[in-house]
């Protein structure tokens, strides 16, 4: 923690960003902190509690943010997956930020949930986390951190559903989604939706209806998780902020697991990797087509 | 190939919108037509200028405006017009499918083929197969009327 | 290294000695030879010519045992074997019509899975132990490497070496020391089962072979197949008597050649077997004189 | 009227069953069926045992139940040289809610304000008349809540017909409004006259609640009114996401959005969804200005609105100290020290 | 609202009679925005078309939908009428009734339904079409011609004397490519050389080009009209400025006993060379893998080991230091003629594959040669100044056995294609052995003679009636030395019979190969090939010459096995294509393209990575005072060819494909 603040402390002073985007403590739980005062890094802390996804801060959209100038960002290893996801896809250039890489021992579902990390508080991504630690990163900071408690199986429901007959699965995702009112805040949240006009807001045409009913939240849950394919850094966010608790990892975890599978592609936290989208081999897999 | 589907006492008779691309597969069915292959007349085709052209909001829609299948047709690997259009979209259907397999969508009804220019013959069957396919699967009935 | 083995009817008669070569030599070089219980015969040389499903069939059966045996490849040092062997397995692998029927006749749970290696294969990967072993130096010797028509034909079914210059014998013959010469013959055919039937063909042919390695400075000719031997062995006196070219030229199995490098005894190898003498041979390298044992010309 | 008079719970549940038999819609607290998580939210029940009435407080509000998230204005059909309109049935099925929160009941009237302002709200006001609100005192309150802060409490009964107060063996009943009356004289059998005064269940928690905000609400109008520039929206609103679904779970909330949908070349349906004013779009004009043009504004303009714009038509705080924004903000934005931060800045103590 | 017209054909019975056209354009006028609707017995006729540019006056439309065949058949035709009527043409679509509908059906109620739905999706659509204009293009009027080869020589000639000035580029020293190999040419028995060394000086002093022989391409950008070439020149080790071509430093060369290329190996050169006496430009070359100097350095020997040529050299052009350069050329249009490679017959090869014809003994035994080799031998310029020599003893062949399809047609070899050249060549080396030794006798074995063409198969029954070269129809299936002949054993399937024949020489045709690095220049193109590696063209038939990458086209062998009249042919009309697009300052482009809405755009470039093409562009947004917005994709209209890949990729759908637009493609889906 002390390093942290120290390090934040440092490039501050040197002026070499004028701002820290790192974790504090709120009355109710940790929460982003925005630190543009030497004094204020007092408030900076990392700890199982910090849940977000800060990249998403960096959205090039984010205007109010960008006008504090250059940043110093706090990364885990799943939010450096996003920092890099930004940089491939020219939003922010990696000279522009510093990261501030933190050796994670995974996090919390609830960043309310002041209970220290057990087996049934943690985040189902973490236990199956393989990176403790950021690669793309200017520094990193803490000590390494064990493996957190809990059952490895994150991907058992999803293979549930998958053994479902098809017409179970369509019921199962009727209701799912019924619950949803379009608020977007999936999207708000994700560091991977930086578009400038989100797909679901174009009018002319509206091929995805912004109604709460079946026909649009189908076609914006499907496409938001194609959007991802290749690209979700897998870090949560969406699931978390979504008010009518949809779970919308799972649709995440599928198409990540078919381009892992189909294309051998999984997402890391290097800028160079190039995405499964926009590539192709020659023999890719055509089972499918006739 | 089979005769033309005729109107079997108010049978199912499934509605089918075919995206296909301009250079291969439009062409294909063209040639179809001046060989005189009897085909089901259940399919409505839309030209575009290449498979990398179809994007999946057109299926999605077409399921949302009434159809209970749809096909996507281009050209043969190696044969694209635009070179690589194909190999693009082979990616992006094959994840599409899975996608829309696993929110329950069953992909029997959505038919992915190449058919090339020459092709005509085995436009009528794609055309017939789907058709046949579709209507053992019965309606799309996924959307409760809003 | 384990392999099956399936020597057929020719190594229990006619060419005893290529089956008793063929095991001493094995014995040396650590090559474990599993017969294949109750193997019948490959249908070699009249099935193919009388029912396609038959010629098929036949060594199917045998491929069929060898799996339940748990062998994985199976050695046929007959080139007419190996031949049959290899061309079953092909078929089943690439013609589903006959793949069918002759499921129907060896009956379900066999999975093709038992490969088929022709002698030269076998040898040639053993190359590097021959030399290890060679303790009588054959330098000096000029072999001509007889392939005949089946070793390496038609490509797509053995699958080794080239069909139109292959090099695998060359390749063994190096390693015992010996010199292979380069010749032009070594693909032709011998006559194969005309022997009987149409002896003068067989004559014929077998003079242009004899001749063409003699040109080549040969003074021994090294075969893999019982069918060729007794063509250029047994019926050789009937080729000089045409005269035309001096003395006889012994005619060894592969395996000879090899077990005479690596020091076996003569008689192990069945070098006493031979109608011409394998005498001259052996004097050059000071092995015992074989008791040639007593047999009437056929 | 204002007669107690006792509900045992043996009776409630013979209510909503009678209710039920009666073809009315009933809707109650209950666990949000079919999803991966389970919550509580406000749902329309079938059994006495699908009720939570001592649960935890329903994650959506209950303003869905008078303004669905979406509902359909009318259909329209373009003909050759005309365009048709078709009016959409909105026959406003009767509803018997059990169990409303009184900061989601004292919502309803809230927003009756505006929509029965300049233009009234007949889908709105329709859906109002339909439902009767038999709210409950809160049993369980949390650190968002803040209630108290805006003029309500754990037993305020605003927009209640009849408020239920838990007591031993059942609740005490208020008949608040002449709905309630209506209820009452058809269900009198089910809850008779009260007997002495039966030990309320909800003591101490309006402290509790005070003690996470205790301010004043004209306070806080006074200070927005003339800090419109402050520093303090710039650094509150950064870590804002913009996501909006402060606006979604809100009970006040009540912007919605118009879109036309066509279900054909020629024809679809005009339906109005709920909206939100922290999303960009909300106030895009065409020509690619936007007024609001980042976070900052968009969040003052939540603020605003609520403590400020509202009061001064309406003479209402737009806000039932819910605390919802509070929970489900997915950036720890806590409305609650941002309205004690204004209120001390009112008092003069400056920035915490 | 719109006012879109209606046109219903019969297609005489074609359509009429499987489908209700009066129902059909009934039905459509019903629709909103539709103002006219009819139908007609022939659309495409003249009056037809009439009663199309009548309405669009009479009722102003904005939009016509002709329902009659497929758009492939006569989008064009009624998009013309429409501009004739002074509509835009692209505010005129054809629903296809014919090809895909009245032609696949038979059930007239159910087809005519079909009709109707084909119909109202376009209508539907095109209420969304927007006006569009060609797009112009400034194109930089200078050529690249790929290869001095006869082809190249010949396009680079006819392009220069339209007056363009074009940039020749070969990579062998001289220019001449194989045709000056040759010794006769069929089927008119002229010299080669004698008529491709006047043509190959014309080169060389022509005005308009620029020749740069023993260079290659590096790399290539751009697009129709505007390409930059990058052009490696390999270092010669002699100053073309200085160097006259004098040819002192090759009689000083030590080492001059290495087998020429241009005489296949057959006759010698020295380290230090050019590769024949007529070679354009006269100018050597050093051979560094030959070269005692470079061998020298290459083992790390710093003193110079030898510079005889140096030494002697008068004018010291010659220069051990010089290393490759680099030019850039900026050219509107590029023509490939790379030519080929002829199959090696031998049991290696330079593809998995193919197989060779071990055999056949083609290097084991010296007196096989192949087609071009004996081209040498008769050529007069040749190791034996024209005599018929054999390589092994140089004694006289009087039997020569000439074996045909050599790799060519021969699936289990790796070649399907007919080499085409063979047939006649073979008959011609037939006839110049006759000619050369009178007493000789030509023994072909053939598969089949293919002599399509002018004065083609005359030729062939003259080597046979009056060469009395010997045909026979069969393959040979092995050949081995037989004392100092080759015994070769084939088959005459005419008569069935097997043939030996003792041959003093034997001569391979052997098949006509894609020159090896054309996929490396194909990429650097972006011009695709086929498995072969011959170059594709845009239309086998109606565009034979032009490919797929707009502005790059192809002559000769490059593109498949060609004989000198074809390629010259070709050659030339690459070079009427060139012209063409060099006759205005400005290229014309159908605007069917795509274009980025930079409002929405966020710059995530997704579009970039799959454009074929790469016509997506970076393009920096600033403000009023200059300070940068973002970089959005910019769509250049040159490059771009309209798949629509882009859109389809673009996540908030900021790239339109004009003509195929978002709102066109739902209005259709929507009509469902």
């Amino acid at each position: 923690m002390q390093e942290l603040r120290e390090l934040a402390r440092k490039l501050l002073q040197e002026k070499q960003v004028s701002a820290i985007l790192g974790y504090e403590h709120g009355r109710l739980g940790t929460r982003p902190a925005f630190v543009t005062d030497v004094a204020d890094c007092e408030r900076l802390v990392f700890d199982h509690r910090c849940v977000h996804n800060l990249a998403a801060y960096l959205s090039p959209r984010r205007t109010h943010i960008a006008a504090l100038g250059r940043l110093a960002v706090v990364v885990k290893s799943c939010d450096a997956r996003a920092v890099a996801g930004l940089i491939r896809e020219s939003q922010i250039k990696r000279e522009d930020v510093v990261l501030i890489g933190v050796r994670c021992g995974g996090v919390v579902r609830d960043a309310a949930d002041a209970r220290p990390l057990s087996a049934d508080n943690v985040a189902p991504r973490c236990v199956a986390c393989e990176k403790r630690e950021p690669t793309l990163a200017d520094h990193l900071v803490g000590e390494p951190k064990p493996a957190p408690a809990g059952s490895g199986s994150r991907d058992a429901r999803l293979s549930e559903i998958e053994a479902m007959s098809a017409g179970e699965r369509l019921a199962l995702w009727m209701q799912l989604l019924a619950p949803c009112t379009r608020c977007h805040a999936c999207r708000q949240v994700c560091p991977m939706c930086f578009c400038e006009r989100c797909i679901a807001e174009k009018t002319q045409p509206t091929w995805i209806e912004t109604s709460p009913h079946a026909r649009g939240n189908l076609a914006w849950h499907l496409t938001r998780a194609l959007h991802l394919a290749g690209r979700c850094v897998d870090c949560g966010e969406c699931e978390r902020a979504c008010p009518a608790q949809i779970p919308l990892g799972l649709l995440n975890r599928k198409v990540a697991r078919v381009v892992a599978d189909r294309y051998g592609y999984i997402v890391a936290d290097d800028p160079s990797t190039p995405t499964p989208i926009g590539t192709y081999q020659l023999d890719d897999a055509q089972e499918f087509i006739q | 190939m089979s005769a033309p589907v005729t109107v079997g006492n108010g049978a199912f008779e499934p509605s089918i919108v075919a995206f296909v691309c301009n250079w291969c597969t439009y062409t294909g069915a063209d040639l179809a037509g001046t060989s005189r292959i009897l085909m089901a007349d259940n399919v409505r085709v839309i030209r575009l200028p290449c498979t990398g052209r179809i994007d999946t909001l057109f299926i999605l829609k077409a399921f949302e405006r009434g159809a209970d299948g749809v096909i996507v047709s281009g050209c043969h690997p190696a044969d694209c017009h635009y070179t690589a259009g194909n190999y693009h979209a082979r990616r992006r259907f094959a994840i599409f499918r899975e996608l829309m397999n696993f929110v329950g969508i069953d992909p029997r009804r959505v038919t992915f083929s190449w058919v090339s220019a020459s092709e005509g013959g085995k436009w009528a069957e794609v055309v017939n197969s789907t058709t046949e396919q579709v209507r053992q699967l019965g309606p799309f009935a996924t959307y409760p009327e809003a | 290294m384990k392999i099956g083995y399936f020597p057929g009817c020719s190594l229990h008669a006619t060419a005893r000695e290529f089956d008793e070569s063929l095991r001493a030599v094995a014995a040396v070089l650590d090559i474990d030879l599993e017969e294949v219980r109750d193997w019948a015969c490959c249908g070699a040389s009249s099935a193919h010519a009388t029912s396609h499903v038959l010629s098929v069939a036949l060594p199917t059966r045998t491929l069929a045992l060898a799996e339940k045996q748990k062998l994985d490849r199976v050695l046929a040092p007959c080139a007419a074997c190996y031949n049959r062997l290899a061309t079953a397995r092909y078929a089943l692998n690439h013609d589903k019509k006959t793949a069918a029927q002759v499921q129907s006749i060896v009956g379900d749970g066999f999975n093709n899975s038992v490969g088929v290696v022709s002698i030269a294969q076998l040898l040639s990967e053993a190359t590097a132990e021959i030399r290890r072993q060679a303790k009588v130096p054959l330098s000096g010797w000029k072999v001509a490497c007889y392939y005949g028509c089946l070793l390496v034909r038609p490509p797509e079914v053995c699958g080794f070496d080239d069909a139109e210059v292959p090099s695998s014998l060359e390749s063994i013959v190096s390693a015992t020391g010996a010199t292979p010469v380069k010749w032009d013959m070594s693909l032709e055919c011998c006559g194969g089962g005309f022997s009987l039937s149409r002896t003068a063909s067989v004559v014929r042919l077998g003079r242009l072979i004899l001749q063409s390695a003699k040109n080549a400075g040969a003074q021994v000719i090294v075969v893999a197949c019982p069918m060729c031997h007794s063509n250029l062995d047994f019926r050789q006196k009937a080729m000089l008597e045409r005269g035309g070219f001096g003395d006889a030229m012994p005619i060894l199995f592969l395996s000879q050649l090899v077990g005479l490098s690596i020091g076996l005894d003569p008689i192990r190898l069945g070098l006493h077997r031979h109608f011409v003498s394998t005498q001259p041979l052996l004097d050059r390298i000071g092995a015992a004189k074989p008791q040639p044992e007593h047999r009437e010309q056929a | 009227m204002n007669t107690k008079r006792m509900l045992s719970r043996a009776n409630l549940d013979a209510l909503i069953r009678d209710l039920v038999a009666a073809g009315t819609v009933v809707v109650a607290p209950t666990h949000s069926s079919g999803q991966e998580r389970t919550g509580v939210t406000y749902g329309q029940v079938q059994s006495p045992d699908e009720v939570l009435l001592d649960g935890p407080q329903p994650i959506r509000p209950l303003k869905g139940v008078v303004f669905p998230p979406t509902e359909a204005l009318f259909r329209w059909r373009q003909e050759k040289s005309a365009v048709k309109i078709e009016e959409v049935p909105t026959g406003f099925k009767e509803t018997v809610v059990i169990g409303a929160r009184p900061c989601d009941a004292a919502g309803l009237e809230v927003v009756d304000c505006v929509m029965g302002w300049d233009f009234r709200d007949e889908l709105w006001f329709g859906r109002r008349q339909a439902t009767t609100v038999l709210a409950m005192a809160c049993t369980t309150c949390d650190e968002s809540c803040f209630c108290t802060a805006v003029g309500l409490s754990p037993t305020s009964t605003r927009g209640a017909d009849w408020f239920l107060t838990p007591v031993d063996g059942g609740f005490e009943v208020d008949v608040v409004t002449p709905k309630g009356e209506a209820i009452l004289d058809r269900y009198k059998a089910r809850c008779p006259e009260a007997g002495g005064a039966a030990p309320s269940r909800t003591a101490g928690l309006e402290q509790q609640v005070r003690a996470n905000l205790d301010v004043r609400p004209d306070r806080i109008r006074g200070w927005l009114e003339t800090h419109f520039d402050d520093p303090l929206w710039k650094r509150v609103a950064l870590r804002c996401h913009g996501c909006g679904a402060c606006a979604f779970v809100c009970p006040s909330c009540h912007c919605f959005d118009i879109v036309d949908e066509p279900d054909g070349a020629a024809s679809g349906t005009r339906r109005r969804n709920w909206d939100s004013c922290q999303t960009a779009l909300f106030t895009l004009h065409g020509s690619g200005h936007n007024p609001r043009k980042d976070q900052t504004a968009r969040f003052r303009q939540r603020i605003m609105h609520k403590f400020s714009i509202y009061p001064a038509r309406f003479g209402e705080v737009l806000c039932t100290g819910c605390g919802r924004c509070v929970r489900v903000c997915a950036a720890g934005m806590d409305l609650v020290s941002i309205l004690a931060e204004i209120d001390r800045a009112a008092q003069g103590g400056g920035e915490a | 609202m719109s006012r879109v017209g209606v046109f219903i054909c019969h297609c005489g019975e074609n359509i009429g009679r499987t489908v209700d056209c009066s129902r059909v354009a009934q039905a459509l006028g019903e629709l909103p925005g539709v103002v006219h609707s009819v139908d007609y017995k022939y659309m495409c006729s003249d009056p037809g078309q009439a009663l199309i540019k009548q309405a669009i006056q009479e009722k102003g439309l904005d939009g016509v939908v002709v329902g009659a065949c497929s758009p492939h058949m006569h989008e064009k035709t009624f998009r013309k009428a429409a501009a004739g009527a002074g509509l835009n043409p692209f505010l005129c679509e054809m629903a296809n009734l014919r090809e895909h509908c009245s032609w696949i059906h038979e059930d007239r109620e159910k087809a005519t339904r079909k009709a109707v739905d084909l119909g109202r999706f376009i209508v539907e659509k095109i209420k969304f079409n927007r006006p569009l204009s060609t797009i112009f293009i400034p194109v930089e009027r200078r050529a690249l011609v790929i290869g001095g080869g006869i082809a190249g020589i010949q396009a680079a000639l006819d392009i220069a004397d339209g007056g363009r000035e074009v940039i020749l580029i070969e990579k062998e020293p001289s220019i001449g490519g194989h045709m000056s190999q040759l010794s006769e040419t069929f089927p008119t028995l002229d010299c080669s050389q004698c008529i491709l060394t006047p043509r190959m000086v014309e080169v060389a002093q022509h005005p308009h080009i620029k020749l740069l022989a023993y260079s290659e391409v590096e790399s290539v950008d751009g697009y129709i009209g505007n390409f930059q070439v990058k052009i490696r020149r390999k270092a010669r080790y002699v100053d073309e400025t200085k160097c006259n071509g004098c040819g002192e430093c090759q009689k000083e060369c030590p080492n001059k006993k290495i087998p020429g290329e241009f005489d296949q190996g057959l006759g010698m050169r020295t380290a230090i060379y050019v590769p024949f006496p007529q070679a354009v430009p006269n100018i050597p070359v050093i051979d560094r893998a030959n070269c005692a100097l470079f061998r020298g350095r290459a083992k790390g020997v710093k003193k110079v080991v030898c510079s005889k040529c140096a030494e002697v050299c008068g004018r010291k052009a010659i220069d051990f230091d010089q290393q490759d350069t680099f030019v850039t050329e900026n050219v509107g249009a590029i023509v490939v003629a790379t030519g080929y490679q002829l199959y090696s017959i031998g049991k290696e090869q330079d593809s998995d594959s193919l197989r060779g014809y071990g055999e056949y003994g083609y290097g084991a035994i010296p007196d096989v040669i192949d087609g071009l080799q004996f081209e040498r031998l008769a050529s007069a310029s040749g190791p034996t100044g024209g005599k018929i020599l054999r390589p092994s003893d140089g004694k006289e062949p009087k039997t020569v056995v000439f074996l045909q399809c050599i790799g060519s047609r021969d699936p289990a070899k790796g070649i399907e294609y007919c080499s085409k050249i063979c047939c006649m060549y073979v008959a011609k080396h037939t006839m110049l052995f006759h000619h050369k030794v009178h007493d000789g006798k030509a023994v072909v074995f053939y598969m089949d003679i293919r002599a399509g063409g002018k004065g083609y198969d005359e030729f062939v029954r003259r080597a046979i009636e009056e060469s009395h070269a010997l045909y026979l129809r069969g393959r040979v299936s092995r050949m081995y030395r037989n004392g100092d002949t080759i015994r070769v054993h084939g088959i005459d399937t005419l008569s069935g019979e097997p043939v030996v024949i003792d041959a003093d020489m034997v001569v391979l045709a052997t098949a006509m190969r894609a020159q090896p690095g054309i996929a490396a220049l194909a990429q650097k193109l972006s011009v695709s090939y086929d498995q072969h590696g011959f170059l594709n063209e845009a239309h086998p038939k109606l565009r034979p010459v032009e490919t797929n990458t707009a502005g790059v086209f192809v002559a000769g062998a490059c593109q498949a096995p060609r004989d000198i009249p074809d390629s010259v042919a070709m050659a030339s009309a690459t070079a009427s294509k060139v012209l063409g697009l060099f006759s205005k300052e400005l290229l014309e482009r159908e605007p069917l393209i795509a274009c980025v809405d930079r409002l929405t755009c966020a710059g995530c470039f997704h579009c970039e990575r799959v454009c074929p093409y790469g016509a997506v562009e970076r393009k920096s947004l600033m403000d009023g005072k200059g300070r940068l917005i973002k970089i959005v994709a910019e769509v250049n209209q040159g490059v771009c060819q309209g798949c629509g890949t882009c859109q389809a990729t673009c996540p908030s759908k900021s790239v339109e494909l004009e003509g195929f637009r978002d709102e066109q493609i739902y209005a259709a889906v929507n009509a469902l």
